[in-house]
């Protein structure tokens, strides 16, 4: 128990730095990497619940896709470092206040106020033989099936959208057009200029 | 519930948004075998589509509240009429827009295909009986709706609206999504009559962690609805969208809305009303007075008519706050009678523009009772519709609300909203002063085709003409949830 | 007699409206034709009606024309009082209207508005007859306002003349000061009698006298003093009593016929009219009597005073008619109504024959009104001479004319009554009444020697086109010079000691001078014989020996006390300054405060900061919040998590 | 003893910081993008912890839509700024104020 | 035909003008004021007022005087949900104003026939338009329907006097507009909350319902702000003589003839019998508002320099009159003078209606030659306009209360009504027979008398024919009100004697 507690806080501790890190470090791609940091330990954070489909998942595809999107777009745009160096805002005090009461709030329910509710404190154990992923399963494609549906189409809609929005014909792109490529006659292809006669200055 | 078992006929209660699916993959495909010139077949296909879900959803009707696929699903009057609605208003927003997208050269299919499967979204929202089918329709509509407003790649300020759209509807969702957490971690489940059950079965449970899951989640419906202080994507978003995107926007989408706070705060936290009732009385009061007053200070017609929304978005939340059937039905005709009066505005508006000219100023209207004496009467219908003078339907959504209001005790309050509303009366007709009292500065010809302009004819003329005939359509909201 | 009436009242108002609208139609000469007509049918049924009266023993009639309203148990009815007094007014009316018709013809030959004027005229015989043969005070009212708007119309008559324009704006507004108090007084009747009718109302006088009013709270005042009070304000406008006299001087800027007709014999006595026939309740206020008599004392006395300064022709006729109102009032206030109705008439004559002489000496000098531009007129406007000097007799009241009997006998009456036993009273009107004889006898003899006798001052110009009237204007001189001369010596006896009025007047026991007079009573022969032994008399030979001293003897005189007093000469060259008063005072204040309220109040306080203030803040505030929207996506992010963060601490503080 | 709190705190200081993130930044838009995934990955704490808590997969199967959603967010997230970019040359949050007032 | 019009006599009233500007917004016109279509359109407008008056008559004809209660009633359901009915019914109260809006409406047509050149078809639609909702609020009794036709009322003004008016038109219709929208919308929380009382609409329900004090106060204070504005009463009164100044001729006309009268009618309909107690609790600041805007107004008219102005603010004034005869009711110590008071106010508000339009017309007139409203414009107008300047005179004494005319009836009962109540009332309010002669006739001595001031003046033409036409029916009917306006008051006794009895029971 103690082992475990002492790696909740390590891990706990890391993830919370990274995610500093990522709020505050300077150059865009470090913060994506401390972005992929913060996940890391979140899907080791949940492992230790036992929900290990879902840390697999977070790895998986945030990690092995998310974030590569990220770090192309990053790289892609080639922002320059120096000028997009962060800067604070003139809010930031305030954002900050304003983070730190909500922590405040937070904290005040969740340890406080929140003492009947959450005096259990611990989790469920799992029964034996139980795996995680196969509850997921059962329930996914059953009781879930129309979310499951509506995640299908959100999808889609995120492929139209990202075509939609980021594909374009750039003037020097050469592409064909079948249909005009079959249609075409000779007098398109040849212009026949007439010319007047040059005469002498 | 069957939970497990799939039951076939079941889904013939979802048959609107199955058919509503299966039609987006047609216009889907059938856009990628259509080229530039003859767009508009994608425009006619959509409509086809809509008119043919029309049909489904008439026929599907239920007589009672059905509740399938393991009650993630409800289809009910309220999501019937909300769905008819919406398909009707977004039918309007392709006709409206077809020849604005044309003349300026971005009449691409994905402008259809994207307001689709917003309706989709929207259609989802409607009948969403539990919060992971909300929040996932809630995605579809606010990801369409994302990539619409950016749909014009080369406008600058639409990329720069889409970006804040995006990152305030984030930021809006994650904490919804918090909220979420709260009154699933509370009440152990996620559909809202389980949600309700819960409650009423252990009152213990109306305490703080899920008041505290409650404001969470109120931060997220009042972005959807555009209230204060959660209001500050909208006006820059109806400003800088491309008119027919504000048009969509401004329009069905808020009757999801409606379904959002109707199906989250009265059947799945009825109980919490005390709570949710004082925050979204704050919220709506706030929307009420920046978006009167505020809309004053505007020279731009869309923003301005952004502004208004906020205006009309505490009208319909404090209908809302009064808790009572009779408020929820005023809510529900409020927000019917709003949207019809925006279409018809944000109508007009697309109207004056033509190619390479957005007439999105109100300086633009200058002259207008001249140089279309039938429109500038339109849009003045319009306008003191959505100011609340009769005989105009926005009247009676008006006297609804503030009668819910009183009836529920607050006649302070009602007389707070009607000084705001003599108010919002001075930009709606400054409007009409630009139409009527002004020299025309521009003498084009309108531009638009003749069904376009009669839709628009028509509905502008049914606010006038619910506004002398109200009676059905109170029955029907009073009826669906008074 | 109905019929009769109501041809009386209606044929001059069918002849004004012919005139009026039908003017171009029918031409100037059918203009007057058609309104003497109507004037002249209205003048012999009159003396029909005086006829049956007097010597037909007719008794009074009181007769409902219609009813105009029926409110709240009110009614409110058109309908006609006949008896003496009626009669003897209506015929003076009607008769120096016809004289004024026919003079007319003359006066106004070369005026473009002259089948305007004959309406105008016609119509204000109308009223006037409304007005004498009211049995109702909605009708007396009427008929007050309309003489009032027809005096306002024909001061105005000559409406491109700026001093005309002004003068009936002036005469209309000072009389509605009057009529001001007789509206309140006539709505104070209604209150305590609940009628409006005559008949009615003076049947429950003495229940009125019986009841008080508290217009300021905790002191009650008599409602018969006050009613009174309020009806005697609304004289005192009509007929120019001091200080609302100020209007009738000015009003000579119309054309003379009126000032005779209007100004001089008619419209100005109806305050007069009305006391009179009001006796019933004033006699129940010993108090509103008392303002009365010391209203026309100063009025007789001082407005006298002011006709020996005057240059112009007409006004000093007018400050004689002033002063000879004044003797009226006094004599209504030393409860001697029928004196003063007797005073009325012949006034009626004399001074409208004096106007219409006046007139004539006017056209003949192409309207030139100055008397230091005359002089010597005699010789060359001998009838207009002779007429004249029999009005200024009967004015100073030289014995054996019309006015020797009315106005020494309303002398007798006011020294007679000793006024209820009140020193001060009595002294201040018996001493202005008496010296008010010198003063006339002064005034009058001093115009009639300037303008007839002495040097020649007008211009050789004038001269030469000297010369007599026709007969349209000479024959109602002569004819109005008639009654001036010698009606006196036929009705003093009648009028004043015969019981005439009978019940037209009422007089309460204690107060009935003219009773007690008529015991030492014997003819208008022993009157008239013993009149050299008065102070009267010698007080009016002394006026107008002076005035001869002065004006013809020593004309150098006059200039001198003028400089050696220029005090008083200012004083009464001001005309007491009650000019100043009104003009400056009152109207200028007026449009000051107007200017203040409209200024100030409406447009500073109600508009600029209430309405377009109210406005204004909403649009600097919509400015201000407009601010808040500043473009930046961390404002909006914070915004909403400030809103989060409100909604959260409120749940977890404040709940 | 580790249990449900400590999740929930946890969750809730990532929620926080993404919020000052959000309100902090004013050079990049990306980070914005990046924040919002902290906001999610919050989100994903408190559900998988109460889905422990309750012993119900149903908050995990709502964890499950959420990564997908946030998938498809951050794609056209990206996409929009893509497009932003190429229109304004820049991607400060600073410059993003056009629209205004 | 043996169709019963009687039975829909007040709809027809209501609609056909209504249907008459429909028609001609879709005939519309082509832009010309000389073409044969703008003639044709003008024709159209006049023969439907004068339709409309006919059938006026026939409402005249037959209305009983002697009846208690509404006649010529209509019901129907309109909006079932909200318990709302098309409930229509005249009185003594109602019938004159109706008959009065219907009179007015083709004067005001034939003043306009070719003074508006700007669409023309719309103007004259506007009218009809109005004239009909101004009946329906005079002939609604149900308080929603009233509403409806009260504030629907405001659309065709605001384009009166935005597109036609003068040069500040904007600010003065905008002005006119949110001044009035605010008054009103307080009367709509009024009537919600009557609504909830009672769980209806209906007036004589409103009437019925029990209510506290304190309610009363609240509903009656809801309703005078409504009506106070209308009215207007002093203090808030400004937008009045900015509207007028600004609106076209026909504008004004119908604003102080018909318009100011839903204040007056507002007061009499609903404020005194539904909330008799609160009438009664305020009855003494109603009374001295009234004063105010005689006196105060008075002093301020006289100052004016426009003439629309003036005419504006003597409005205000004689608006005083009648509020003072409605709310003296409750100032009487025994003896009464209630009905006196009120007959007066209404007579007054008829009265007003026939005097201002005229002197607005007047203005009108000499503005349609000269395009000046300013007094310092004119002088010598008689000269050169000799008819014009006798009507002008006529009404301007009519304004000034001279008996004889439709001006002093009203004035008259009032004053003694007031006196009955206290002495100082009754004093203030016959001020305005020195005030109310002052401002008019001087404005009439420096318009009207006088030498030729200018070249303007100069070549001025005397009154046309359709001019004439105008001023000698408003003269006439001037004239026969005030010479025997017993057959108007005998309309309204009955009415007015059952209103104060109702008001006279307190509901406490």
């Amino acid at each position: 128990m103690m082992f475990q507690s002492v790696l909740f806080y390590v891990f706990a501790a890391m993830m919370l730095g990274a995610a500093l890190g990522v709020v505050f470090s300077r150059n865009p791609v470090h913060a994506v990497m401390f972005l992929v940091l913060t996940f890391f330990q979140s899907a080791v954070l949940w492992l230790m619940v036992e929900v290990e489909f879902l840390a697999i998942v977070l790895v998986l595809v945030y990690v092995g896709a998310v974030m590569v999107l990220f770090l192309f777009v990053v790289m892609m745009l080639d922002v320059n470092i120096e000028a997009a160096k962060r800067g604070l805002t003139r809010y930031a005090p305030f954002g900050i206040a304003v983070a730190l009461v909500m922590v405040i709030q937070l904290v005040q329910l969740i340890w406080a106020r929140g003492q009947g509710v959450t005096s259990t404190g611990g989790f469920v154990a799992t029964p034996e033989g139980y795996s995680n992923t196969k509850a997921l399963g059962a329930v996914l494609y059953t009781e879930h099936v129309y979310a499951f549906e509506i995640a299908a189409v959100i999808l889609l809609l995120a492929i139209v959208a990202a075509i939609t929005l980021t594909m374009r014909k750039r003037p020097g792109l050469k592409l064909q057009n079948i249909a005009e490529q079959v249609a075409v006659q000779a007098k398109d292809r040849i212009r026949v200029v007439k010319m007047a006669t040059e005469k002498k200055q | 519930m069957t939970g497990h078992v799939m039951n076939l006929m079941d889904y013939l209660v979802a048959a609107p948004e199955i058919t509503l699916l299966g039609l987006i993959c047609v216009v889907l495909i059938a856009d990628l075998f259509i080229d530039n010139e003859h767009r508009v077949r994608t425009f006619w296909i959509s409509m086809l589509s809509l008119a043919l879900l029309l049909a489904v959803l008439g026929w599907s009707a239920p007589d009672a509240r059905t509740v399938i696929f393991s009650g993630s699903y409800v289809s009910d009057p309220l999501s019937q009429i909300l769905k008819v609605a919406a398909v009707i208003f977004v039918a309007i927003t392709f006709m409206y827009s077809r020849d604005y997208l044309r003349a300026n050269d971005i009449h691409k299919g994905e402008f259809y295909l994207l307001g689709l499967i917003g309706l989709l979204g929207m259609m989802i929202m409607m009948s969403a009986n539990s919060l992971l089918t909300m929040y996932l329709g809630l995605e579809t509509l606010a990801l369409s709706q994302y990539a619409l407003v950016a749909i014009d790649r080369n406008n600058v300020t639409s990329a720069e609206a889409a970006m804040k759209y995006f990152i305030l509807g984030a930021i809006a969702s994650g904490s919804l999504l918090y909220g979420i957490s709260w009154i699933y971690g509370m009440t152990g489940s996620l559909q809202f009559h389980e949600i309700a059950a819960a409650v009423s079965a252990d009152p213990s449970l109306n305490d703080l962690p899920l008041w505290f899951g409650l404001a969470f989640v109120i931060v997220g419906i009042g972005f959807k609805f555009g209230a204060v202080p959660f209001h500050m994507w909208l006006p820059d978003v109806y400003q800088g969208a491309r008119t027919p995107v504000t048009l969509y926007i401004a329009t069905a989408p808020k009757l999801a809305a409606l379904a959002l706070i109707l199906r989250i705060l009265v059947d799945g936290l009825g109980a919490l009303h005390e709570t949710w009732a004082a925050m979204i009385l704050v919220i709506a009061v706030l929307s009420l007075l920046v978006g009167n007053f505020v809309a004053i200070a505007q020279t731009n017609i869309k923003r301005m008519l952004g502004y208004s929304t906020i205006g009309h978005v505490g009208f319909v939340l404090l209908a809302i706050f009064c808790g009572t059937g009779q408020g929820n039905a005023a809510a529900l005709f409020y927000m019917l009678t709003y949207v019809i009066a925006a279409a018809g505005a944000f109508g007009i508006v697309i109207l004056l523009s033509r190619r390479g000219y957005d007439a999105e100023f109100l300086s633009d209207f200058k002259g207008l009772g001249t140089r279309s004496p039938w429109f500038a009467l339109m849009m003045m219908f319009l306008m003191f519709s959505m100011a609340g003078v009769p005989p105009f339907v926005g009247f009676f959504a008006k006297l609804n609300v503030i009668s819910a209001v009183i009836d529920s005790g607050y006649t302070g309050l009602a007389v707070l909203m009607l000084l705001v509303t003599v108010i919002g009366a001075y930009y709606y007709l400054r409007v009409i002063w630009y139409m009527y009292f002004e020299e025309a500065e521009d003498q084009a010809v309108l531009q638009a085709s003749a069904d376009t302009k009669v839709v628009l004819s028509l509905n502008s003329v049914a606010v006038l003409a619910l506004g002398i005939a109200p009676g059905w359509l109170l029955a029907l909201c009073v009826q669906i949830l008074g | 007699m109905y019929g009769y009436y109501l041809t009386i009242v209606l044929a001059p108002l069918a002849a004004a409206i012919i005139a009026g609208l039908a003017g171009k139609q029918i031409g100037r000469a059918g203009a007057h034709w058609v309104t003497i007509i109507g004037v002249g049918t209205s003048c012999a049924l009159s003396f029909v009606v005086l006829k049956n009266m007097f010597w037909g023993g007719a008794g009074p009639e009181n007769i409902a024309v219609y009813t105009w309203a029926v409110v709240d148990g009110l009614h409110m009815g058109i309908g006609f009082l006949v008896d003496r007094l009626t009669a003897l007014m209506m015929c003076v009316v009607t008769f120096v209207s016809l004289m004024v018709h026919v003079y007319t013809v003359g006066y106004m030959r070369e005026d473009p508005g002259y089948q305007r004027f004959f309406s105008y005229i016609a119509l204000f015989t109308f009223a006037m007859l409304m007005l004498v043969m009211s049995n109702n005070f909605l009708q007396l009212f009427f008929g007050w306002e309309a003489v009032g708007l027809v005096s306002y119309l024909l001061i105005g008559f000559w409406f491109k003349k700026e001093s005309a324009i002004f003068a009936n704006l002036k005469a209309f507004l000072v009389n509605r000061v009057g009529d001001f108090g007789f509206i309140l007084g006539i709505a104070g009747i209604v209150t305590f009698t609940g009628s409006l009718d005559y008949a009615e109302v003076f049947a429950s006088a003495e229940q009125v006298a019986a009841q008080n009013i508290e217009v300021f709270a905790g002191t009650p005042w008599n409602a018969m003093t006050v009613i009174c009070i309020l009806l005697f304000i609304g004289a005192m406008g009509k007929s120019a009593q001091a200080p609302l006299h100020v209007w009738l001087p000015d009003s000579m800027e119309g054309p003379t016929p009126i000032s005779a007709l209007i100004h001089a014999a008619t419209m100005v006595t109806a305050g007069i009219f009305m006391v009179a026939r009001m006796s019933p309740l004033f006699e129940l206020s010993t108090t509103a009597l008392a303002v009365v008599i010391v209203i026309g004392s100063i009025t007789a006395f001082f407005m006298g005073l002011l006709s020996i300064v005057q240059n112009d022709i007409k006004r000093v006729i007018a400050y004689s008619t002033l002063s000879q109102l004044g003797y009226m009032t006094v004599a209504l206030g030393a409860s001697a109504y029928s004196a003063a109705i007797f005073h009325l008439m012949t006034h009626a004559f004399f001074k409208a024959l004096l106007f219409l002489a006046a007139g004539a000496v006017i056209i003949a000098l192409h309207h030139e009104q100055d008397i230091r531009k005359m002089g010597g007129i005699r010789k060359y406007m001998p009838i207009t001479y002779w007429t004249a000097l029999v009005g200024s007799l009967a004015l100073i009241g030289f014995p054996g004319s019309s006015g020797f009997f009315s106005k020494d006998l309303l002398i007798e009456a006011v020294r007679e009554s000793h006024w209820q036993g009140q020193g001060a009273v009595y002294w201040i009107a018996y001493l202005s009444v008496l010296l008010g004889v010198f003063v006339t006898a002064l005034y009058t003899f001093r115009l009639f020697f300037l303008v007839f006798h002495g040097k020649e001052r007008m211009d050789a110009e004038a001269r030469a086109h000297l010369h007599e009237t026709p007969p349209v204007v000479t024959v109602p001189l002569i004819l109005l010079a008639i009654p001036a001369a010698i009606i006196g010596w036929y009705t003093v006896g009648p009028v004043l000691f015969g019981d005439y009025f009978g019940d037209a007047i009422f007089v309460s026991e204690s107060h009935d001078v003219i009773g007690r007079m008529a015991g030492a009573w014997h003819g208008s022969l022993v009157l008239l014989t013993h009149s050299v032994q008065t102070s009267v008399f010698w007080l009016a030979a002394a006026g107008v020996l002076s005035a001869w001293f002065l004006y013809l003897k020593r004309p150098d005189i006059p200039e001198k006390i003028k400089n050696r007093v220029t005090g008083l000469y200012d004083l009464l060259d001001h005309k007491y300054y009650f000019d100043d008063l009104w003009i400056k005072g009152f109207a200028a204040g007026g449009r000051s405060i107007g200017q203040f309220f409209w200024k100030k109040g409406d447009e500073l306080i109600i508009d600029g900061l209430l309405v377009n203030g109210t406005a204004r803040t909403v649009g600097r505030l919509a400015g201000v919040l407009r601010q808040i929207q500043t473009g930046y996506l961390y404002t909006y992010a914070f915004s909403m998590f400030i809103g989060l963060t409100a909604l959260l601490g409120w749940l977890v503080w404040l709940r | 003893m580790i249990g449900l709190e400590h999740y929930l705190t946890l969750a809730a200081m990532l929620f926080v910081l993404s919020i000052a993130g959000i309100i902090v930044n004013r050079r990049n838009l990306i980070l914005l993008l990046m924040c919002i995934e902290l906001m999610l990955l919050a989100v994903n704490f408190n559900f998988v912890a109460f889905s422990r808590f309750h012993g119900d997969e149903t908050g995990q199967v709502f964890v499950f839509f959420i990564l997908t959603v946030a998938a498809a967010e951050s794609a056209i997230g990206l996409a929009i700024l893509v497009v932003l970019f190429r229109n304004k040359r820049s991607i400060a949050v600073q410059e993003l104020n056009t629209l205004k007032g | 035909m043996n169709m019963d019009f009687s039975q829909h006599l007040l709809s027809i009233l209501i609609w056909l003008p209504i249907a008459g500007g429909v028609l001609l917004l879709i005939i519309g016109d082509d832009g010309d004021a000389e073409s044969s279509r703008a003639g044709l359109m003008r024709i159209v407008a006049l023969s439907v007022s004068v339709v409309t008056v006919l059938v006026s008559i026939g409402l005249y004809a037959g209305f009983d005087n002697a009846a208690t209660g509404m006649q010529f009633t209509e019901k129907a359901s309109w909006v079932a949900a909200l318990n709302v009915f098309y409930s229509l019914g005249v009185d003594g109260l109602s019938t004159p104003l109706i008959l009065l809006t219907a009179f007015i409406t083709p004067l005001v047509i034939i003043t306009s026939w070719d003074t508006i050149k700007l669409r023309p078809a719309q103007y004259f639609a506007a009218f009809l338009i109005l004239e009909g909702l101004m009946i329906g609020v005079f002939s609604a009794l149900d308080a929603l329907l009233f509403y409806v036709f009260w504030e629907s009322m405001l659309i065709p003004m605001f384009l009166i006097i935005g597109v036609w008016g003068g040069k500040r038109r904007v600010y003065a219709t905008l002005k006119f507009f949110l001044y009035t929208f605010l008054g009103s919308v307080l009367m709509l929380v009024a009537f919600i909350y009557l609504y909830g009382q009672t769980g209806g609409f209906d007036l004589f329900g409103f009437m019925d319902a029990p209510l506290t004090l304190t309610a009363q106060k609240f509903i009656f204070i809801a309703f005078l702000l409504a009506f106070a504005v209308k009215v207007p009463m002093w203090p808030v009164h400004t937008w009045l003589p900015d509207a007028h100044v600004e609106a076209p001729t026909g504008g004004s006309v119908v604003l102080a003839a018909i318009m100011l009268k839903m204040g007056g009618y507002g007061f009499v309909r609903l404020s005194l019998p539904i909330a008799p107690d609160g009438s009664e609790y305020f009855s003494g600041m109603m009374i001295a508002l009234s004063l105010i805007a005689v006196v105060y107004i008075g002093f301020v008219a006289l100052m004016q320099t426009d003439m629309k102005k003036l005419i504006a603010y003597s409005s205000i004034a004689h608006m005083g009159f009648v509020t003072l005869g409605f709310f003296l009711l409750w100032s009487f110590d025994g003896g009464s003078g209630a009905a006196l008071g009120m007959a007066g106010g209404m007579v007054q508000m008829i009265s007003h209606g026939l005097i201002s339009g005229a002197m607005f017309l007047c203005v009108g007139v000499l503005y349609d030659r000269v395009h000046s409203r300013e007094i310092a414009a004119y002088g010598g107008v008689a000269n050169t306009m000799p008819i014009f300047s006798a009507f002008m005179v006529l009404f301007a004494m009519a304004n000034a209360g001279l008996p004889g005319t439709s001006g002093f009836v009203g004035e008259f009962m009032v004053i003694i009504a007031s006196f009955k109540a206290n002495f100082w009332f009754a004093f203030l309010a016959a001020s305005t027979l020195i005030l109310g002669a002052a401002y008019t006739l001087w404005m009439v001595k420096r318009v009207i008398y006088g030498e030729v001031a200018n070249d303007n003046v100069a070549a001025l033409k005397d009154l046309n024919g359709r001019e004439f036409l105008v001023l000698a029916i408003l003269a006439i009917s001037v004239l026969i009100i005030g010479l025997w306006p017993a057959p108007l008051i005998d309309m309204m006794n009955v009415t007015i004697e059952q209103l104060i009895e109702q008001v006279g029971h307190s509901k406490l």
